[in-house]
């Protein structure tokens, strides 16, 4: 796993990327070089800089100091649509979605964006090609049956599938999840991530998951980043890392055994 | 392909019943009409914006620059043709519309509203300044003629009716098709989320800009219509009640339905016509009054009524 | 399913029901009246001052001549004995709007004349639309000169003289009462009425007093209310003369601000069209303020005196417990106008009620005897009037409790105003050929 | 005397004014969301109800003491803000909160068509005088120029009410939950604030701001119909360049548009007209949202 770390480019790098608001740190030296199709998991309770970490490497956030590359190419102060542009894509804490359309209207939109050209006036978005194409994406992440609904009709599940959908559309190389199943029913969990996984190994996207479920890091991960305080305590393969007593005091706050109960 | 056809049907149903009303229609009904469909093109410059989540509260800016494009040209070129005016009035607005969208496709909500109007509200002052083109008294506009017809008295309302009638139907349909575009589509999806469409890799600056443009080319052709059926141009027209008023309509039509628009701003002129003459006194409380109810009881405009776009779908 | 055809369709029945309503709701009377439109200001900041006051003298005097309670010449009843009715129509709200309403009047509502307007952007703006619906339009208040120095219509009177008259004799009063003048100032509303009138009066001073010599001229924006800062700025440059057009809500304003900064103790102030805010500010208007009424009207009409005058003064005193000022004045003259234009119309055509052609055969070059003194319709080729005018000096009369006018000077119409067929500007500019004065 | 010192007395003259018939549009945006149109409508009944009060102060008696009139100046705008703020808040207003807030200035519009003519019901279209509280204070010399003693108070005032505002917001209890209303709604409502009594007051003393501006203005100008349709446009140019929702702001810009007005009245008149939108493309090409930001931030 690990030693797949070493060979080529890595997908993603970030050098000694600092971020602080006021008085609090929220990236203190992080330090990453995550290689081709590797799948790792971020863990940190609330506030240990996770979130900041995704925000900075998808351009919502600029860095203080450091670096961020993409396959070698410095993105550090690029913004959120070049850095899509550029391969990177993300899902939100909170899946960032159009209320206003139905399930496969966001699908639409996510593809009439995806085509390298920009969104024609003249080109119709619903011309029977693109639907096909979105009832496949809504096939593979198994939500067909929503297309028609709008958003505040859609269980907490629903809503982050659709939001990764989206974000699928763009065939990114790097993909960040924020929390993938936080605020899903327990029995949804697992089915949720085993679509998701499936999907993004099919197409050898490389991903960074933030998680708080110690059962899907160890699961579905083969590294894992530990944030405390904004810095990274541990970085290691789950088991390490999770049986690591700095990461058990300040993260998971218990032995792995009873976490996983 | 099934939906492009549909609105075949539609417009050339809309260009009969516009064209058979109007040979029905009294003349000051004619009239009415005219000024109601024309300054309903303005109010659907503003419902493409409100279909990305942006109200601009100064298209008088661009349906004042139509209407003095008539005039200047009537005053000082001696050009009259109805065709050569659009033209020119919409190229002007192109031009002023490119300058100024992408610097106010920066503003979002109240602060988009509030700046657009006060580019109107420049453009009102300069105009009152200009006492070589009638200062605040404004400047009269010959009558048009088509294509070397010059009509005059009914044959002219009509003619002009006629006209509107056309380029109505065409710009509605040109506009529903490009609701129906991807562009379209984004820009409803700007409206709900933007944060979103970034994340998508789409610029909403551009989104709002082409928007902004269109809507200008619009309120152009509202002007140069209603600058021509007047008569008579001054700077009222930029005047930030007039930009009022286009935004009235579009809220009252909502940002689903293009005849909406129309219907919209033909009931606007029509109350506040008979208010008018019924409630000289008090027409202002009854336009308030009728404001206030529709947006009560219509919260998605009169386009709610007869337009659902909820069946996703099929 | 989204079928644009079904939305259409049910657009347009909304749309249709509407039209519908409306003209079901069309009034459409033809019975033997004469159906009069009249607009003027309902609303707004010109309501006050000039619409209301206008539009209540023209209610009054209808109901006299329906009743038949004018002297002669105006003793027949009504118009020639149709009687009178009238649609009022508020002028508020712009140009564009009114030419609408006047389509609405005239095509709407079939109505046999249109009297009104003050705003001149209207006075610009309606005339086309009168000629190309042959309708028969009085002008009764405006001030621009534009009207007929830039267009010539067949349809289309004015019966109130153009504002040049108010500056030129503003100027004149000047000269004829020895009123020192090495340097004035002008404040005057930032629109079309404001630069004509100061570029009138500083043509005026430069034929009558060329050495009086104009220092600053601000233009406020109209109802601004606030003239703190032009006050400073015209106190800084010390002028003789302080002139202003300033009329209505922002006059009275004006005043209020000014003389508690004691510009009237420092500088003649002169008022082109000043007379209309005495009955509201009373003592709060100075002693010494030089003013005019745009005509004979008001206070100098008063002070000449006459039958008409009188019973008018008094009726209109009765009936709103102020007297009338140049608005209801500019209304009657343009009332009388219509009747003798009318009645002559009868007189020749035997007694029917005259077409719209006939009415403005009758009108052209008349000339009338009014409340505010000889009213011809001497320019733009029989179409514009010209009438007499008068400044005079405001003194507070402690006696009576009132404000009057003193020192009083009338000028003859042709005194104050260019012959047929040249501008006003340049007739000015010429230094006044041909100007009769006695 | 210096033209500049004139300029800056001038300027600071106008720019009081300015702020005291913009502070309340600028506390009800701030609180409420709603940018209203009909605050120059509040403005004018407010100058209407003090004409008529004073009016009726001095018709019995009020001689005896003169200064009191300002109380009754005072006093009449405190009656139009319980009178009318509970209408059109918990009236209608209310309706529109969640909305876009852009229906709120649609809303407040016909609010504005409305009571334009309501007056016009109310007090007839004749104009009303109560100049006696202008000439109380008598006029003060400065050089060639006399300045009316009332204008100095009306600076002092809008100072003491702006001042009090901010007091309020920042320094009392009841202010402090309003500032946690203006910064965060749904947090507040969950921390059990009673937005709706916070609504109602702010708009209130929104209410109250705008009628005792025009019970300041009444003074000095002729109350008559339509005063208060130019009222709401110079506001707004204050406030959006302020800042929309910002005391400081308000006030800031109030200033700045005073000087910079009187100085072009002083040295180029022509140019007056724009000078208040000059300001304030100038401030939004720097400050997109004016010079008192509060930037909302969004969670992701």
């Amino acid at each position: 796993m690990s030693t797949s770390a070493s060979t080529g480019t890595p997908a993603l790098e970030t050098r000694g990327l600092m971020k602080s608001f006021g008085a609090v740190t929220a990236a203190h030296d992080i330090t990453v070089s995550v290689p081709e199709r590797a799948v790792w998991s971020l863990i940190g309770t609330n506030g240990a800089g996770k979130t900041t970490f995704v925000n900075m490497v998808t351009g919502y956030l600029h860095p203080d100091q450091g670096t961020i590359l993409f396959q070698g190419q410095d993105i550090t102060r690029l913004g959120p649509r070049e850095v899509t542009r550029a391969g990177i894509c993300r899902s939100f804490q909170i899946p960032q979605l159009c209320s206003e359309l139905t399930v496969l209207e966001n699908v639409l939109v996510a593809l009439a964006i995806a085509d390298p050209k920009p969104p024609s006036f003249f080109r119709k978005a619903r011309e029977s090609a693109a639907e096909d194409r979105a009832m496949e994406i809504l096939k593979r992440f198994r939500i067909e049956e929503h297309r028609g609904r709008l958003m505040t009709e859609l269980s907490a599940g629903v809503r982050k599938l659709l939001d990764i959908a989206m974000s699928m559309c763009g065939h990114p190389k790097v993909m960040l999840l924020d929390e993938p199943t936080s605020g899903v029913a327990a029995e949804e969990k697992f089915p949720i991530m085993d679509l998701v996984m499936e999907a993004l190994t099919a197409e050898n996207v490389t991903t960074l998951f933030v998680e708080h479920d110690m059962d899907i890091v160890t699961r579905y991960s083969d590294r894992v980043l530990a944030f405390y305080d904004g810095r990274i305590i541990a970085d290691d393969a789950p088991d390490e890392v999770l049986s690591d007593p700095q990461v058990q005091r300040y993260v998971t706050g218990t032995a792995p055994a009873e976490a996983s109960s | 392909m099934k939906a492009l056809s549909d609105i075949r049907v539609a417009s050339l149903l809309a260009l009969a019943l516009l064209i058979g009303g109007g040979l029905a229609l009294p003349d000051w009904a004619l009239f009415l009409m005219t000024i109601g469909l024309a300054k309903a093109l303005v109010s659907l410059g503003i419902v493409v914006q409100m279909r990305a989540g942006l109200v601009s509260f100064g298209q008088g800016l661009f349906f004042c620059i139509g209407a003095y494009v008539a005039g200047l040209m009537a005053n000082f070129a001696g050009l009259t043709d109805i065709f050569v005016l659009t033209g020119i009035s919409v190229l002007a607005c192109l031009a002023i519309g490119g300058i100024f969208g992408p610097l106010l496709a920066n503003y979002r909500g109240i602060f988009f509203a509030m700046l657009s109007l006060s580019l109107s509200m420049i453009l009102y002052g300069i105009l009152s300044k200009m006492n070589s083109l009638g200062g605040t008294d404004g400047l009269n506009v010959a009558a048009p003629t088509f294509a070397g017809y010059a009509p005059e008295g009914r044959a002219l309302s009509l003619s002009l009716y006629l006209y509107t009638s056309f380029i109505v139907v065409a710009i509605g349909a040109i506009l529903r098709t490009g609701f129906d575009s991807q562009h379209g589509l984004v820009s409803l999806a700007v409206r709900s989320n933007e944060l979103r469409v970034e994340y998508l890799g789409a610029s909403v600056r551009r989104t709002n800009a082409i928007n902004y443009v269109i809507s200008a080319m619009l309120g152009g052709i509202g002007g140069v219509i209603t600058g021509l059926a007047i008569g008579h141009v001054d700077p009222e027209y930029a005047y930030w009640t007039t930009s009022g008023e286009f935004v009235f309509v579009a809220i009252l039509a909502g940002y689903l339905s293009i005849p909406a628009v129309f219907v919209a701003s033909i009931i606007l002129e029509l109350v506040r016509s008979f208010s008018n003459l019924y409630f000289p006194n008090t027409w202002q409380m009854v336009l308030g009054v009728f404001l206030l109810v529709i947006i009560l009881t219509l919260p998605n405009g009169l386009g709610s009524l007869f337009h659902r776009r909820r069946e996703g779908g099929s | 399913m989204r079928s644009s055809v079904k939305r259409l369709v049910s657009a347009t029945a909304a749309a249709a029901l509407s039209l519908g309503i409306a003209a079901g709701a069309q009034a459409a009377s033809h019975s033997e009246t004469f159906k009069i439109g009249v607009v003027t200001f309902l609303s707004g900041g010109a309501a006050e001052s000039f619409g209301v006051p206008a539009w209540n003298g023209g209610k009054l005097m209808i109901d006299m001549l329906n009743k038949g309670e004018l002297p002669a010449p105006y003793d027949q009843k009504g118009f020639g004995g149709l009687m009178i009715e009238a649609i009022e129509i508020d002028e508020a709200g712009g140009a564009t709007k009114q030419v609408q309403e006047f389509r609405n009047l005239v095509q709407r509502e079939k109505v046999d004349a249109v009297l009104g307007y003050v705003s001149s952007g209207d006075c610009l703006a309606v005339p086309p639309v009168a000629e190309e619906l042959k309708a028969f339009l009085v002008l009764y208040d405006c001030g621009t000169p534009r009207v007929f120095e830039e267009g010539s219509y067949n349809y289309v009177f004015r019966t109130a003289a153009h504002a040049a008259m108010d500056n030129i004799s503003l100027a004149k009063y000047m000269t004829s009462r020895g009123i020192k003048v090495g340097s004035f100032a002008g404040v005057n509303q930032d629109y079309a009425w404001g630069h004509d009138s100061w570029a009138d009066f500083v043509a005026s001073m430069g034929i009558l007093m060329p050495d009086a010599k104009a220092t600053t001229s601000l233009f406020p924006k109209i109802f601004a209310g606030q003239y703190g800062t032009e006050i400073s700025a015209v106190m800084r440059e010390k002028p003789d003369l302080l002139h202003s057009s300033l009329w209505g809500g922002d006059l009275q304003a004006f005043m209020l601000q000014a003389s508690a900064r004691g510009i009237h103790k420092r500088m003649q102030v002169a008022l082109a069209a000043g007379d209309h805010v005495i009955p509201q500010l009373g003592q709060k208007m100075p002693d010494g303020i030089i003013l005019g009424a745009r005509g004979m009207n008001g206070l100098a009409a008063h002070a000449k005196g006459g039958e008409l005058v009188d019973l008018l003064w008094d009726r209109y005193k009765a009936e709103y417990g102020v007297f009338p000022v140049q608005a209801p004045f500019r209304m009657w003259q343009g009332l009388l106008g219509v009747k003798t234009a009318v009645e002559a119309a009868m007189k020749a055509n035997g007694g029917k009620k005259p077409t719209a052609e006939q009415m403005a055969a009758a009108m052209k070059g008349q000339t009338w005897e009014a409340p505010s003194g000889t009213i011809t319709m001497a320019l733009g080729n029989g179409h514009q009037a010209i009438q007499p005018n008068a400044i005079g000096t405001t003194k507070w009369d402690e006696a009576a409790g009132e404000m009057t006018l003193v020192d009083v000077e009338y000028y003859d119409a042709e005194c104050v105003n260019p012959p047929n067929g040249i501008k006003a500007v340049d007739w000015i500019k010429a230094g006044f050929p041909g100007a009769k004065c006695n | 005397m210096d033209l500049f010192l004139v300029i800056l007395v001038d300027g600071l003259i106008y720019g009081a004014w300015l702020f005291i018939v913009s502070v309340g549009l600028t506390l009800v945006f701030g609180v409420l969301g709603i940018l209203n149109l009909a605050h120059g409508s509040l403005y004018a009944i407010g100058a209407y109800s003090t004409a008529t009060a004073v009016g009726i102060y001095f018709a019995y008696g009020g001689d005896a003491f003169p200064l009191g009139s300002y109380a009754v100046m005072a006093l009449a705008a405190l009656l139009v803000a319980v009178v009318i703020a509970p209408l059109l808040e918990r009236g209608l207003l209310r309706h529109f909160y969640h909305r876009d807030e852009v229906i709120g200035v649609l809303v407040t519009y016909g609010v504005f068509l409305i009571l334009e003519d309501a007056i016009k019901l109310i007090w007839g279209v004749d104009p009303l005088f109560v100049y006696e509280p202008y000439d109380l204070l008598g006029m003060v010399e400065a050089g060639p120029l006399f300045y009316v003693a009332y204008d100095f108070l009306v600076i002092a005032v809008s100072a003491v009410a702006g001042f009090a505002v901010w007091y309020f917001l920042n320094r009392t209890r009841r202010g402090k939950v309003m500032l946690a209303v203006i910064h965060d709604r749904e947090m507040s409502q969950t921390m059990g604030v009673n937005v709706d009594k916070v609504f109602l007051l702010a708009f209130g003393a929104g209410v109250f701001l705008a009628a005792f501006g025009g019970a300041l203005t009444a003074p000095m100008i002729s109350v008559s119909p339509g005063i208060g349709v130019n009222v709401i446009i110079v506001a707004f140019a204050v406030i959006i360049i302020g800042g929309l929702g910002s005391i400081e702001g308000a006030a800031l810009g109030a200033v700045m548009v005073g000087i910079s007005r009187a100085a072009s009245v002083h040295l180029m008149p022509e140019l007056e007209l724009f000078i208040i939108y000059f300001v304030m493309a100038v401030v939004l090409i720097f400050r997109p949202e004016g010079i008192f930001v509060r930037t909302q931030t969004r969670k992701i």
